[in-house]
């Protein structure tokens, strides 16, 4: 067998390991490559920096552990947006999981001198799937009469005057799984309301023709997420891990064309016999 | 009682849609059965079976990732579910040992009644094991570690899938499995599609059910949803004339 | 046979919870979406209990294997033994107490992490495999694949800017389309199953073959 | 770094290390680690269900919705499955669920995915961009194509072939988009595991634990293989 023809029938451990080098050696010492702003980010940006003052927004934070590392950094730069600018923020989660980082969150942001209870609210994991976000949008006290730390609503100051969805300004919403679509009927089809989402960046090929009609911007994954960062000027996780995403789609373009070479080769050899 | 704003449009929809499946399934009943177009990935599965029993390894049967049968993945586990129990009677017929996992707590008891029950029609109640439907959690680590320890032969994925999907197959075709892949989660298609063998893109899983049963009456219905698809370009093409002559009708889409 | 252990009856039941959740979201009917959400959080409740007979699932098969020292019957103990412990610990203290925090940070986040990343390993395998000039189909595959996956490097963007156009139309012209056919397609063929099932037709749920 | 913090971080480093280890080879550590996996997430999961049920329990019995108790009994109605005599019972719970889901399946997929889809495809072909004009006619071809491609009671003959050949491409298209637009987001998962391995502090012990991983491995498949 030629080395041309080896080519094609390469163990896969071969580019396991290929692969831990192309993900460790940035890390250890990160390269700094430049990343270009796409629109759906910008529009996105440009909404929330345009929200007039006292708007109302939704923030759905249904991120869980498994996706964290790729949209970790988007929700961590949409969230400091947010209580960078005038308005107050609801936030709930969908799953259970997103709770623990809902608070890594608001401990990793600065808070601009936002107050709980009158310029952001935690309203903790509401259980119900779509049903409950039906719920929400009909009325925020049919689903939970208390935020997570179980003090009434009514207490709190800012929450008086909103109940439903005619109150909210904006929905912004991140996910791992595929649950938008959930948001999309039961927030956007019936009221009309913007949703911004951030998702995974495979979910963004899928969640890309409701974009601009059904989702005004979509922050799609770490590249997404990135871009974000670089628009409120604060490089975080995000802006880490670009590097990686070079080496590692180099290594997997090469791998392709190896992959090419041998069958050419094999085919080759084959058409001779 | 009146219709809700905004889904006026959608009702109407949703009942022409099912007075076309309706319809076929009626004519079908009077003995006219449409003629369908061939699927080769549902054709494969009895292949798939009959070498996992000639090679004396168990065959695996998948019916998604994730998506409950209550929530609205439902359509896609009930399509899965039907290939699972085909499956499980050719399982039965042969002796080829089976072996179905799920992720999803609320799916499991109604695999596991349906792999029972397809093993009573074939009069072997007594062949099916409690261990032959099993609740994974962890699935995308454990699944692999299940399909590596039992050596299948035959991969059958065919429900919602998430992520796992290219792990699954890309396991399966090391073991070198026949791998027979469907599901109408858009965005692991692309995977199912490079790896497997035989791939049901979307909706041609939904077609799956009723194409194994032979049963005129529910191949009936897959001519129903053509018609739906007919009904789609025509809307298309008629909003784009309508467009052009200064009329839109997108207003009544969305009434 | 007792007319409620048929199957029929199970027909009757999905019929009914399937027709209430169906009219009370397109008609208008007073007090109609609080019983369409009752109905689901019942919902939600029964599938919390189905998660329980899953769990037991888990000890019915791997209780025997530990029994009988079977394949990797220390697999098994550690099965039983971390249930166990996560669930008293979890129940005892609740989820939000910091042990049963730090335990989750330790052992779930990272290993479910993990667990996801496995599909980069496998990923690379799959684009090796796949990603092969076969025929027509799958020089398009490629073609498409290896042009998009330079747009997401962005080194490769920011040297030449045009792989980010190609990328922008690819993804606003043919990959939009293709889904969108397909969506449009999944849309019909959910309504055709639901439908059948409804009928007692589909032949997965509840019902003979053939 | 603190002693309990230390002792975390190799705990969660020897987990992270010996659950990779499988995609190199099937060995004891992948074993071991996949039953902490299995068992925490199936653990921590039942513990969460059922603060769930105890939460909504009370919350609905305090308001005084008394009729939860029947969402209790269909719960419980589920364990008749390891009863061999009534069987039937479970079947009952069962059927809920799936007319449950059949509903909310089908309910607003017809709004989201049909009418709503077929208007975005309505497409102007006449702007004063030509550019825009061809990208849209394009555009709607391969819509029409692709959905003329999944019919499978018409015949695909002549023109009609052709039509379903132009959606066929498209298809793969779409996927092969959908192929490498993922890989990006797979990458970016691996990339915070490898974060966490080689942060400053963690990297030596990243580097010991592999290597005591890899001997072990070797160690213990000479003894098997002996045995």
């Amino acid at each position: 067998m030629s080395i041309f023809q080896r080519l094609g029938r390469l163990d896969p451990r071969v580019f396991f390991t290929l692969l831990i080098f192309a993900v460790a050696i940035p890390i250890i010492s990160p390269l700094g490559l430049p990343v270009p702003i796409t629109q759906p980010v910008l529009d996105a940006y440009n909404y929330i920096e345009n929200l007039p003052e006292g708007s109302v927004v939704l923030y759905s934070m249904s991120v869980a552990g498994g996706g964290w590392d790729d949209v970790g950094g988007g929700v961590i730069a949409t969230m400091q947006h947010l209580f960078s600018r005038p308005v107050k923020i609801i936030i709930f989660s969908y799953f259970a999981d997103s709770v623990p980082w809902v608070e890594y969150t608001l401990n990793n942001i600065d808070k601009h001198g936002k107050k709980y209870g009158e310029d952001y609210v935690w309203l903790g994991y509401l259980a119900g799937g779509e049903a409950m976000l039906a719920g929400l949008a009909s009325s925020i006290r049919s689903i939970t009469t208390t935020d997570a730390y179980g003090t009434p609503l009514d207490n709190l100051p800012m929450m008086k005057d909103i109940d439903n969805i005619h109150d909210i300004d904006l929905i912004v919403h991140a996910e791992i799984s595929t649950i938008f679509e959930a948001y999309l009927r039961q927030f956007q089809a019936p009221y009309g309301k913007p949703i911004i989402l951030i998702c995974p960046s495979m979910m963004v090929t899928m969640y890309f023709p409701y974009y601009p009609n059904q989702a005004i911007g979509i922050i799609g994954g770490v590249r997404g997420s990135a871009e974000y960062e670089l628009l409120i000027h604060r490089p975080g996780m995000a802006s880490v891990s670009t590097d990686t995403l070079s080496t590692t789609h180099i290594l997997i373009i090469v791998m392709i064309i190896m992959g090419n070479i041998g069958y050419y080769f094999e085919r080759k050899i084959r058409r001779g016999e | 009682m009146i219709l809700v704003s905004g889904r006026i449009s959608a009702f109407i929809t949703l009942l022409i849609l099912c007075g076309f499946i309706l319809w076929y399934i009626m004519e079908a009943r009077k003995g006219r059965v449409p003629k369908l177009r061939r699927l080769p990935a549902l054709e494969a599965i009895d292949e798939a079976v009959g070498r996992a029993t000639e090679m004396g390894r168990p065959v695996h049967v998948s019916c998604g990732s994730g998506g409950s049968i209550r929530d609205e993945w439902a359509s896609q586990v009930l399509a899965g579910l039907s290939v699972l129990s085909y499956v499980a009677e050719l399982c039965a017929e042969y002796d080829t040992s089976l072996i179905a996992t799920t992720p999803v707590a609320d799916n499991f008891p109604i695999m596991s009644e349906i792999v029972r029950e397809a093993y009573r029609r074939k009069n072997k109640e007594e062949s099916f094991k409690p261990d032959m439907v099993v609740y994974v959690p962890g699935y995308n680590a454990a699944s692999i570690g299940i399909m590596v320890e039992r050596n299948i032969a035959a991969n059958i994925m065919v429900g919602p899938f998430w992520h796992e999907s290219v792990i699954l197959a890309e396991v399966g075709a090391s073991l070198g499995a026949i791998q027979i892949g469907g599901t109408a989660t858009t965005h692991q298609l692309p995977f199912i599609v490079a790896s497997c063998d035989y791939v049901l893109i979307g909706e041609e899983m939904f077609a799956a059910g009723a194409y194994l049963s032979r049963d005129p009456v529910q191949i009936g219905s897959i001519a129903g949803m053509d018609w739906g698809k007919v009904l789609a370009i025509l809307l298309t093409l008629f909003g784009l004339l309508m467009e052009a002559a200064g009329f839109s009708i997108i207003k009544y889409l969305n009434m | 046979m007792a007319w409620y252990k048929s199957r029929e009856f199970c027909q009757i039941v999905t019929l009914i919870v399937a027709i209430i959740i169906l009219i009370t979201y397109f008609f208008d009917i007073p007090g109609g979406g609080e019983v369409a959400s009752h109905l689901q959080a019942f919902g939600t409740i029964v599938s919390a209990f189905a998660l329980m007979v899953g769990v037991l699932n888990l000890f019915q098969i791997h209780l025997p294997n530990l029994m009988r020292k079977g394949r990797y019957w220390y697999t098994s103990f550690i099965v039983c033994a971390s249930i166990i412990l996560w669930a008293s610990i979890a129940i005892c203290l609740g989820s939000e107490h910091p042990i049963s925090r730090t335990l989750y940070m330790t052992v779930n986040y990272p290993l479910s992490g993990t667990a996801y990343s496995f599909t980069a390993f496998y990923i690379t395998s799959a684009a090796y495999r796949a990603f092969r000039a076969r025929n027509i189909d799958s020089f398009i595959l490629l073609t498409i694949g290896t042009l998009v996956i330079l747009y997401n490097t962005p080194i490769a963007n920011a040297v030449f800017p045009t792989f980010g156009d190609i990328g922008d139309w690819i993804f606003a012209v043919p990959n939009k389309a293709g889904f969108r056919g397909v969506v449009i397609g999944i849309a019909l063929g959910s309504v055709a199953v639901g439908l059948r099932t409804l009928l007692g037709m589909e032949r997965g749920y509840l019902r003979g073959g053939g | 770094m603190p002693t309990e913090e230390l002792i975390l971080n190799l705990i969660t480093i020897y987990l992270i290390l010996g659950l990779y280890s499988f995609v190199f080879k099937d060995n004891i550590h992948y074993r071991l680690v996949l039953g902490v996996y299995v068992g925490s997430i199936a653990g921590w999961s039942l513990a969460l269900q059922y603060e769930y049920i105890v939460r909504t329990m009370s919350s609905a019995l305090s308001k005084g919705q008394v009729y939860y108790i029947l969402a209790l009994i269909l719960g419980l109605m589920l364990f008749f499955k390891f009863s061999k005599r009534h069987l039937w019972v479970y079947r009952i719970p069962i059927a809920y669920l799936v007319g449950l889901g059949v509903a909310l399946s089908i309910r607003a997929i017809v709004s989201t995915q049909f009418l709503q889809q077929i208007q975005a495809t309505i497409l102007p072909i006449w702007t004063p961009d030509p550019w825009t004009n061809i990208n849209n006619l394009i555009f709607i071809i391969m819509v029409i194509s692709s959905l003329w491609f999944f019919t499978f009671h018409f015949e695909h003959k002549g023109v009609s072939e052709k039509i379903a050949r132009i959606g066929r491409y498209t298809l793969i298209a779409a996927f092969g988009a959908g192929f490498g637009n993922t890989v990006m987001f797979r990458m970016s998962l691996i990339t915070g595991r490898f974060r966490f391995l080689l942060s400053p502090n963690n990297r030596i012990y990243t580097v010991i634990i592999a290597l005591i991983l890899i001997v072990s491995v070797a160690v213990y498949e000479q003894y098997i293989k002996k045995k």
